[in-house]
């Protein structure tokens, strides 16, 4: 097992996804002799998942019995231990094909946070790409390298601890793509283009609050990105039921035949017809964050005149 | 320099008027009643002291279940926060940031100590809140505050405010119909003062009193109800002055067909027991109806459908007798007599019930009424077609589904029936949106639908014509192209 | 006929909407004697209208049929003269609800501009309200007012030709509801107070940027208004279609019974299922405004400690 | 202090590169090739002198259809504006504000003037322009700019690129799928490198030139195609490197059947006959369904149609013939040496046809891929139930569909069957915003809809148990509570 590439059976060592039921998962590091507890009872590692298919069910030994599944990217978004605010596979989804990710892409990506983006950029950019990604918090940037180690993708990732605003992402002239995850990207702007290759890529910035796509945007323009563009990707989904819906009763109509001296036939109780639909959640998310993409284009010769951030040099 | 002046009386909170409790954006409505406990957000209270006050006073619960009329508020209540960090890079969550234990909070709690100094000590006692940035630090004080402070504010009822109240507490006995859409109901069937509209829910009452709000007592409205006797705790919660419910009408829809084929008799000797007899009929298919629907329903739900088989007057009855208190033992002769009483009541009752029946009869048969507005847990499409018919042409009407499959039948048949125009089928999306310096964002929760909704505007139906030749009804020069689309 | 009463007949000076098919309509002013061109042909009206019943098919000279419908402020608003940029009948019903208007209210709008909502203001507040609304474009009050006349509504309006921002409604106290359409709404946030009733009442604000509603949010905030809440809403109309999907053919099934010494059966050609469904339109009105909402409480006898705006004062 | 150093030459434009042009949200993909004229925005011009300059260059266009290279662009481009006023009090639209005639601005644009001085005149020449509210300026500037500015910007295409561009210029060639959407299918589908994926897609081959992106030329892609011949326009577009395309099989649905049965014989002496006979009974039928579909297609859309009966090589081919030019007669002998030829050259496709279908049923045969990606005109059920047979457990998938109804369908047949967790039917809500200060808003035209999503995970199947004892596959806990929600 790798983040990176599937294998057909469950190893010692590798992490497995364990599917209780409906939006019920937990992640497991499998271990020779070692056991895990659910709901529906003991799995036994040694004989209840290892050299087992991915896939396979696992009768657990309440009799209760779970799937084990290959680990994705998107099943670790769901799964994975929370040390920040995470993204979701919605703005996950846009972000790697706006940021025109693909097998050999080199990605700067600060902060790391929880590795939620992380685990699905070095899927989308293994073999033959790298990820730099750099994360102030010393212990969250600490933990991250660990599971990038146990889900053997850290060959492909350098993190570093360090703080993007003021120091960067470490690297100049390499990447294809920047991500910035902070709450000042604006501030980042300028490390986001020295990092970038010379003839240019694609940079995109996540911020909740509108103020901060405001000043991503002039820091962007006055970089000399363009096509600059915020967006914003909502999920919905839809519940697929069977609803009953009944059917009025008008009473008896007099304009169809009635026998002679009949009683009047009892109303059709219980009518009703069945519709296969679709029904919304009640509540969903209403908003993640805006998503502000930009590119840049080869580097010019010229100096830009600023006029606004003076604080800004190239 | 008033141009009128505004009588104080109309804005004050008296005995029995019907209000809306409020805190944070959770409502109940409730009844004003001296010496009645009142249970709002787990805790209960006493409305006297409200009697008087001005509505939109927001009170502050003192022990004892006594409110107290909150002072004006400090210039936006400030909460000494000591400074913010910048960011939450240095803020690792043990589960050990606050000091305070559970019981200290109680012994404060016991002390008298109000909820905005609770929230004060909690933020004293929090050793990582002067870290956390301004965002999380307003963040943690609103959650807080909704758990500390005992405030409650009481408003007069509207149609905005009973809306919102039932889509935020109970959806389901509305069909989950969201406010927003309800508003567009109310526009696209064009309600206003002296028209006649009629009205099929099953929405607890809560869009027929919107219509009679937006008519203001003037015209009528006819309910067309299913079941044993028509649903109207919504409208009451209203508190409508009672010459409003004199344009109110009803007419049970088990008696539609002999309405349109014109032999519905309603100057029957003794009508009472032939109507009783349908009206339990149909009593008994609700209960059927109930069954089949595959829907599992919360106590409250349970409780509402039980409520529904009741007639309005036995429903107020009910409603009075819970203030008598206690039940007091009857002897036998008693008895007897009650049931006698009871006998003659019923008698009386049917006898009104008859002539309501005739009053509606009569308000419909012209079928000339103005407006036509459907939100019901029944297939919409049958409803429609048969109240249809008791509309002027060149008015509107609109049905709202929670199903949109069910919309796509009205339309298709209306279509193929002809007889409308301008036939729509929309839903709406509803965003609501914090606005706050530095922090302006859409509301992270949001609905995740708020039904759909068919409108339409009658025209003079086709005099006899095959209904092949009314394919043209709707002449649509541009739909071709955008099939695709 | 008139904008705030049904009428079963057309008479002469009244205004009809002319439906000519799907989203196609006109309006028009009823005169004995005059004549409307439509692609269907010539309407006499003397003839084809007057007389006739609201709802009627009326047989244009050129055989083509039209259908003549009874105005009422929604069709107005798909109607009429644009002077301006318009509400529309989605924004509207918010308005209409969240302000809580009904018969009876009295109600401040500025700017008037093409009186789309107030033409539905006053279907609402009729026959007991009055709407006091605000116009600074000269022309534009003096246009409002004539349709407002041939609309029979105009005893339950006056229109003022002033700017709401330096001179206010022209009226003090009275006011349920105010409504702000205007560019810098948050200039006439305290004349909106001004307006309306010492026991309070609603106010909104319809503004298309953030950045305005921003300014406005802090304006109803530093006047003491409450149950500040901005939202928008979306209108999504679906097109209800029967659509033809072919069915794949996957080749002869030799899991099938075959008779000895066939040829190849031919494939089920033309196979395909129709479904009933909704298709939405292309594109849609993705923003029209916010619509921001606040409620005035009764005026207080104390006097506000203002910190920012020291301009404002009660 | 580069930690490595670019080779240029990747970035540089070269004689037959597959190209996107750009100008404004407008895309077009074509080739570089030299002394061709090339139609984009109603303007024409020749391509030759992009060769050489690096990708995503912006070009001005010269008279005769010359592209120069645009100088680097002042800081904002800035149109004098000369002041704002405020708002649009004083602003009457009588047609008659802007001075300049048409004729004027022909004989402007004769004179040799950009479409920047051009909009300075137009500027100077309004008499409303400085009383507009800056906004309304800005509008104005950019419609101008729109319809004068003669620029075009060259991109390397990519999945982002060309999604955008299909889905602005053609988007019932690609059954309206957003590319926000073909976005989360990438994802769901967790496309990788070293996997090994089938795709069914009736989408001009963007989803599939999609998924090769995603996979870099790794693993391998198995194109489940309908009809006469797989599509693979979009493919094209991609201007993937030569290698990509050994990655990329092909196998034609209509032998899936006797696939599944093991029937199917690949080996046969002279099976070219036989391919091709059910392969024209496809082509048929595909020419019947397009006919049997009640919708009116665009004249682009039917030759897309045409189009895709063709084989790849056929339209490689016509694709260069088209470079050619004109027709040169042929003698009669020539003509029966060309037909010897072409029937040669038909022998040699029918036997690679042969090797590309043995090599694609290999893949198949082991029932081990890693994914699969759906998104057709076709009802995609019964193609959804047939292709999962070839995942190995614990592997995602994703269908397309323009309509919820079909995923409904799906939805309802894999929870009866089994065999899949994780279901879920989505779609997504695009919103785009306007950025600027003052003027921040989200973009008034906004996509009705991206079309939706069923994905899901694969799970080993029951072994042989009843249909019956399979309702439990997933165990829903919560469900029933959320019935009414």
């Amino acid at each position: 097992m790798s983040f990176v590439e599937y294998s057909d059976c469950i190893q010692d060592g590798d992490v497995a996804i364990v599917y209780l039921g409906h939006e019920s998962m937990t992640p497991v590091k499998v271990k020779r002799g070692a056991q895990t507890q659910t709901r529906y009872g003991v799995i036994r590692h040694s004989t209840d998942l290892i050299g087992q298919r991915y896939g396979s069910k696992v009768t657990c030994s309440k009799g209760g019995w779970v799937y084990v599944l290959h680990p994705t990217p998107e099943l670790w978004t769901v799964n994975l231990p929370h040390r920040t605010q995470i993204l979701y596979t919605t703005d996950i989804a846009t972000i790697t094909m706006m940021l025109e990710l693909k097998p050999g892409s080199v990605v700067c990506e600060s902060g790391t946070g929880s590795g939620s983006l992380s685990h699905a950029i070095l899927r989308t950019i293994a073999p033959t790409g790298h990820l730099h990604t750099v994360e102030f918090h010393q212990q969250r940037s600490e933990k991250v390298l660990e599971e990038f180690k146990e889900h053997r993708v850290d060959h492909l990732v350098t993190v570093r601890n360090q703080d993007a605003c003021k120091d960067g992402f470490g690297v100049t002239g390499v990447a294809d793509a920047v991500f910035l995850d902070i709450p000042s990207p604006w501030e980042a702007v300028r490390h986001a283009k020295t990092a970038m290759k010379k003839h240019g890529g694609r940079v995109c910035s996540f911020s909740p609050c509108i103020e901060q796509v405001q000043k991503t945007c002039e820091a962007f323009s006055d970089q000399g990105f363009e096509d600059i563009s915020s967006i914003e990707v909502l999920l919905r989904v839809h519940d697929v039921r069977t609803v009953y819906l009944p059917l009025p009763d008008f009473g008896p109509d007099p304009s169809a035949q009635i026998q002679p001296d009949s009683t009047i036939t009892p109303p059709q109780n219980h009518a009703s017809i069945a519709i296969k639909t679709t029904i919304p959640p009640r509540d969903i998310q209403g908003h993640t964050g805006y998503l502000t993409f930009a590119t840049k284009t080869q580097d010019l010769i010229i100096i830009y005149l600023h006029h606004k951030y003076t604080g800004c040099i190239l | 320099m008033a141009d009128n002046v505004d009588d104080d009386s109309l804005y004050t909170i008296k005995e029995g008027d019907y209000v809306v409790l409020k805190r944070g954006d959770v409502f109940k409505a409730v009844q004003i009643q001296t010496k009645k406990k009142v249970i709002f957000e787990k805790q209960w209270f006493f409305l006297d002291n409200a009697v008087g006050q001005l509505y939109s006073t927001t009170f502050e619960l003192a022990s004892g279940g006594i409110l107290q009329p909150r002072k004006p508020k400090d210039p936006e209540s400030s909460t000494d926060t000591k400074g913010a960090g910048t960011d939450n890079r240095n803020i690792q969550d043990d589960g050990k940031s606050q000091k305070l234990t559970r019981d200290d909070i109680e012994t404060l709690k016991e002390q008298g100590l109000k909820g905005q100094e609770i929230i004060q000590q909690l933020i004293d006692n929090s050793s990582t809140f002067k870290d956390k940035t301004e965002y999380a630090q307003d963040k943690y004080i609103k959650k807080k505050k909704k758990k500390y402070e005992n405030i409650v504010t009481i408003l007069k009822p509207s149609c905005r405010i009973l809306a919102m109240m039932y889509h935020g507490r109970e959806p389901g006995k509305i069909c989950h119909l969201r406010y927003d859409t309800l508003a567009q109901m109310l526009t696209l069937a064009n309600i206003h003062a002296n028209s006649k509209v009629l009205v099929f829910e099953t929405c607890a009452g809560l869009v027929l009193g919107s219509v009679m709000e937006r008519m203001g007592g003037f015209g009528s409205v006819i309910q067309m109800y299913p079941g044993g006797g028509p649903v109207r705790a919504g409208v009451e919660s209203f508190g409508f002055p009672a010459h409003f419910h004199d344009t109110l009408h009803e007419f049970p829809i088990c008696h539609l067909n002999a309405l349109i084929a014109g032999t519905l008799d309603t100057t029957a000797k003794d009508p009472s027991a032939d109507l009783k007899e349908s009206d339990m009929a149909a009593e008994v298919k609700t209960e059927a109806e109930v069954k089949t629907e595959a829907e599992v329903k919360t106590e409250a739900e349970v409780k509402t459908e039980a409520e529904q088989k009741g007639s309005p007057e036995e429903q107020s009855m009910e409603t009075n007798s819970v203030a008598d208190g206690s039940l007091v033992p009857k002897k036998e002769e008693e008895e007897e007599k009650r049931r006698e009483a009871k006998a003659q009541e019923k008698k009386v009752k049917q006898e009104e019930k008859r002539k309501k029946l005739a009053a509606a009869a009569s308000l419909l048969e012209g079928r000339n009424a103005d407006g036509l507005v459907i939100a019901s847990r029944f297939n919409p499409c049958p409803v429609l077609m048969a109240l249809l018919k008791f509309l002027s042409p060149s008015r509107p009407f609109v049905v709202y589904s929670q199903y949109k499959e069910c919309l796509i039948e009205c339309y298709t048949k209306l279509k193929e029936q002809g007889g409308t125009v301008n036939l729509k089928l929309t839903d709406y999306w509803l965003r609501h949106y914090q606005v706050l310096p530095n922090r302006t964002h859409p509301v992270l929760l949001m609905s995740g639908g708020g039904g759909y909704l068919l409108s339409g505007t009658t025209v003079a139906a086709e005099r006899s014509k095959p209904a092949a030749s009314r394919r043209d009804e709707e002449p649509a020069p541009k739909r071709q192209k955008v099939t695709e689309g």
